[in-house]
């Protein structure tokens, strides 16, 4: 089953004829979803190929809304175009946005992770691999071979990390109904939280895999958020147990400053609300598997 | 990115907030001038990119030129925190009343910046935090309508600031959100922020943290780039478009995804090695790029053992193994690595990988494991 | 009954302080409000007279917010103020905000109104008479002594014109649920339709009169509102059907350009929605008395 | 507050706007030496805060000097819907290519900021509203985040803009969009906007309308008011505090507050008479407030008859009463007075007025009947 996203999304890419959005969206109608439009300005009309041949292009994403439908929008642009594009596909009427994009300025998404999150529009990003929902849709780079539809909601901040569980998973024979991937940098669309409400409100997943990092915060207002509205079982895991202090660790958000957000206190915020938590990312599928009774 | 405290204070000057600046100096001589120029006395002090400085010994008062040339020469080459002094700044001194704290930061789970404001300046606000909460006011400004003249009243009512010094400090705080917002700034803070025995307003020390993903568009800043705390290896691999950080331990690592990495780190740790870096090579890195970040890890002494963990995606298998085979080919190293390679073209890269005299593992604890175990062998501590 | 107040609102007073501040308030407190506070910044702590006594004075909403669990506030300060006010009530928690200011910037209020309606707030205003429950509580400046608790659900954006009405129902004994002055700017924090949503949902309102006048096209919003939306009958008037094009008539927002906003338009849709529509103010009064039957 | 085309060109200039703004000229004279500096061919435009000047022979083309000041000649003067043309804007001719519509104006039942733009330039901008509605491209600018890029692409793809020019608009609608909130203005508008022959991008006419209650942090757009278009009477009722528009009727009215001023008007017109004014007196005004009304209505000798209608709220009917009273003491006139003040001191009022020879009605029918009865009587058309 879905949360954001399912087979009967239409998904349209910003930045469609870039390198990694062209590469990527190959990928995403190969393994299924169906992409109604593509947007790039100034190249409205032209004809793509390959994998894309078909795809209508416009010049801007009120037209492609208007013309296609498009109801989810996946965002390849530069940096410095992330926060114009989020904010084009939101008054265009998008529902779900995700942004790819990474290194955009914290203040442009200050600006407008607030914009759109009170309009009530879903914003996943930026800096993150996106969704997908094995069988229904992928948006975003999340490859879809080591996916399998199945019972376990996975949320993330990581993305390579998060390649390493579903594998695991997957490999066990144990599927997923959506993995989300949330993004490493300091101000995102959306937190653990949301996601954990959507996948608690899911019939169809039976436990949730929440993988965070070092950085911020959110992982313990996670962990509060279990405690308090989660009944499905939680497998949690931390990484940057080693990372030292004033160190950004790759991603933007990742960073313990002024002996904040350290691993050592995430992971105690988890398992004081109850959330089994992974010593490595080995354990997680072991743990999952135990807990599901395989 | 951090500047310099004189670096921030410029930049608040620039704003038209109220500051004192002196010169900067890099030897007692240059201080020695400085302090003739400025008029002593004078405060000579440390500029590192780290708290705690005033506790190290890296602030000292000078009544002469030549006292001024003296502290210079006691601060300059200080340790403090690891970062080594190799600039201080001569500042006017100045008789301070009272002192204030202020800053401006991104709060993260708020997705806003947080205005805070104390009136036990001078000290570290953590410490505040945790003992006198209270102390602090706070007021977080909505993007949608940014700082509002109400929120300063609340910060100056909430500090208990006296009425006459009302205007000035609405003023500065109004200064210093616009520092916040022009410079991409993630931290902005004064501190202490004083009110001298005349009644004037300063900005006498100054933190600005300018958000790295800005750089593009804050080119005077950006052109300022200070990089002297950053490592040969740091150095190198930011050349190289590596996100890679110095650590102590003997097992170098090879990671695709910033996530990932850390928990490469984390696993070696659980089996009881060290990590000697944190190394992202980022997403669709090619061979080239695979080599040059082998060179960095294995021209760190320390190192006794490699792992290299690779989960295919955009990243592909099969140039990573090339990476291998070209750094095994052109670096002398007898430095044994532990490869795992799943994913994208990770068959590929077994065949490239075949002739190499290399360690595996299936899992990232298996290959940790073999990696810490190698490293151990090789007298790792 | 109240749509928006009522005899348990908590009212503070922002510029309580100031000539017409103190006025209205002491109005206010004789007409049985429970004003809990009033703030004027650098008047903290001070002792108020007279009709005041009491009243504790705060320097800013919050601290009064915070001592008094104030949750209306009715604002008085200058117009350059205006803006500041509003938001700093908004951000305090305050869920039902009146300003009385007149000549408040526009750009001001485009700011303010879609910052607080975003937020779910009631701003009513600016240059607005306030709204008053009668028997339970008035917010503002229209006259008690006009007033009597009744069927009848008042909404305007005019004042003295709105008192004429008000007056005219009491002397023939209809009382009133609610009258709300909305205010005669461009820019407003609520219309008509809101209002109207409001007391098609109170049951205590059995009749709605509605006082419009030039300028804008929200008296035509509001009869497509009555058409699609509302069942008890409504009546309504017009003001400025002999004012000329391209004048401002005394209110911001009366003012006919473009040919748009004429008083003819306004009343040929009232009509088209079955609205009845009286052709001079004392017909307002017959009207609702023949439509209720007295 | 409308701008003249020349203020609005001149704000333009000030914001970047491309322009090719001529001189001003109030005579013949002034507008031939005007041409011979900025070089014929030059355009004579009549400057009234009014539409359709074009249609009105208030726009024309001149060779010569001497043309120029024969085309001023026959401009100044001109009455172009109740305006009379004082001043001409010299101007350069420019060779136009194309015209296109752009206007920031104020949606108040969206509460934003709207910009529409349309290829369709140079047309009365409402026409093609109706006749060809899809013409018209619109964007709304939500305050909480301001124009942005996207907005300016959907912008020039609507309207079908050759690519080359994207940037150049792109640029002036920022422009246009900073004047609009620098100026505190509910309109700005360029009409036309062309593309000259040789490729250049030029606001060629221009209107603002500055939103009167931020006149007061406008200081340089107020200080340049134009108010000759005002009558004496509007003039003096500004002076004294008072709003006041000038109409034609026979029948003076003095009301407190704006909607009930407009009501009696109407019930003035319903009973057959006609509202020589409207006059707001606004809240709480004393005696002398209405005793400088009763002296601006009377001095228009149309006045037949006068009808005061005052709900008491704010307003205390004994002032009102007094007012009265002075007035008549004070004026020497033979028009009659209906006088109905009820709410707050009406019964005050009734005493003060006992004496006066005055006319009543207890409802505003009532007093606007008779009103419209007495200015019949003494020879109201």
């Amino acid at each position: 089953m879905s949360i954001y996203v399912d087979a009967s999304s239409r998904v349209l890419v910003q930045g469609i004829t870039g390198r990694e959005g062209a590469f990527h969206t190959g990928h995403m109608v190969k393994s299924g979803t169906n992409v109604v439009a593509g947007v790039t300005p100034g190249k409205g009309g032209q004809a793509l190929e390959g994998d894309l041949a078909g795809v209508p292009m416009f010049n801007t994403v009120r037209d492609a809304v208007k013309a296609t439908g498009a109801d989810v929008s996946c965002i390849f642009v530069p940096a410095k175009f992330a926060a114009d594009a989020v904010l084009e596909a939101a008054d265009a009427g998008i529902a779900v946005i995700v942004t790819i994009t990474e290194g955009v300025p914290v203040h442009d998404m200050i600006r407008v992770t607030n914009s759109v999150r009170s309009r009530g529009i879903t914003m996943i990003g930026p800096n993150c691999p996106g969704m997908i929902t094995p069988g229904g849709a992928k948006v975003g780079i999340i490859p879809a071979n080591i996916c399998t539809p199945g019972p376990v909601g996975v949320v993330s901040r990581s993305g390579t990390l998060t390649y390493e569980v579903l594998h695991a998973l997957t490999s066990r024979g144990i599927g997923q109904t959506t993995a989300v991937g949330i993004g490493g940098d300091p101000v995102q669309g959306t937190k653990f939280v949301d996601v954990l409400a959507r996948f608690q409100a899911d019939p169809a997943t039976e436990l949730i895999v929440m993988i965070g990092e070092i950085g911020g915060t959110d992982e313990e207002a996670a962990a509060a958020f279990v405690a308090a509205n989660v009944t499905k079982p939680v497998v949690g895991f931390i990484a940057g147990q080693t990372a030292p202090p004033g160190k950004t660790m790759g991603h933007a958000g990742a960073i313990i400053s002024g002996g904040k957000g350290t691993a050592a206190e995430k992971i105690r915020a988890l398992q004081a609300a109850g959330i089994a938590v992974a010593r490595h990312p080995d354990e997680i599928a072991e743990i999952v598997a135990g807990q599901l009774g395989r | 990115m951090d500047l310099f405290e004189y670096q921030a204070k410029r930049l608040f000057g620039a704003h038209g907030i109220p500051v004192k600046l002196g010169e900067v100096a890099r030897t007692p001589d240059e201080a020695r001038a400085a302090a003739e120029r400025i008029g002593c006395p004078v405060v000579v002090k440390a500029q590192v990119l780290t708290g705690g400085r005033g506790k190290a010994g890296g602030v000292k008062l000078a009544a002469t030129p030549d006292d001024a040339a003296e502290k210079a020469r006691t601060i300059l080459g200080l340790d403090i925190k690891g970062h080594t002094v190799k600039l201080v700044l001569v500042d006017p001194a100045v008789d301070i009343a009272t002192e204030i704290y202020v800053a401006i930061t991104l709060d993260r789970a708020a997705r806003r910046a947080l205005i805070m404001a104390s009136a036990e300046g001078g000290m570290d606000i953590e410490q505040v935090a945790v003992e006198k909460p209270e102390a602090i006011v706070r007021v977080h400004i909505d993007p949608a309508v940014g700082l509002q003249p109400y929120q300063l009243r609340q910060l100056a009512f909430g500090i208990g600031l006296p009425a006459p010094h009302h205007a000035a400090f609405a003023d500065l705080v109004t200064r210093l959100h616009n520092v916040f917002e022009a410079a991409d700034a993630t931290l902005a803070e004064v501190n202490p922020l004083i009110l001298t025995t005349a009644g004037e307003m300063l900005a006498l020390d100054g933190k600005v943290t300018v958000d790295a993903s800005a750089l593009y568009r804050q080119g005077a800043l950006a052109a300022d780039r200070y990089d002297g705390d950053l490592t040969d290896a740091e150095r190198a691999a930011r050349d190289a478009g590596l996100n890679y950080v110095d650590l102590d331990g003997s097992i170098g690592c090879l990671v695709n995804g910033a996530g990932l990495a850390m928990a490469s780190m984390d696993v070696i740790k659980l089996f009881g090695g060290e990590p000697a870096n944190f190394l992202d090579i980022g997403g669709g890195a090619q061979a080239d790029k695979v080599e040059k970040a082998l060179r960095i890890i294995l021209a760190d002494a320390r190192v006794k053992a490699v792992l290299i963990n690779i989960f295919g995606g955009i990243t592909r298998g099969d140039e990573v193994a090339r990476g291998i085979v070209a750094a095994l080919g052109n670096i002398a190293t007898d430095v044994p690595f532990v490869v795992r390679i799943v994913g994208t073209n990770a068959e590929a890269a077994q065949t490239i990988l075949a002739d190499a005299k290399l360690h595996s593992g299936a899992t990232l604890a298996e290959a940790a494991q073999k990696a810490v175990q190698l490293a151990a062998e090789r007298g790792a501590a």
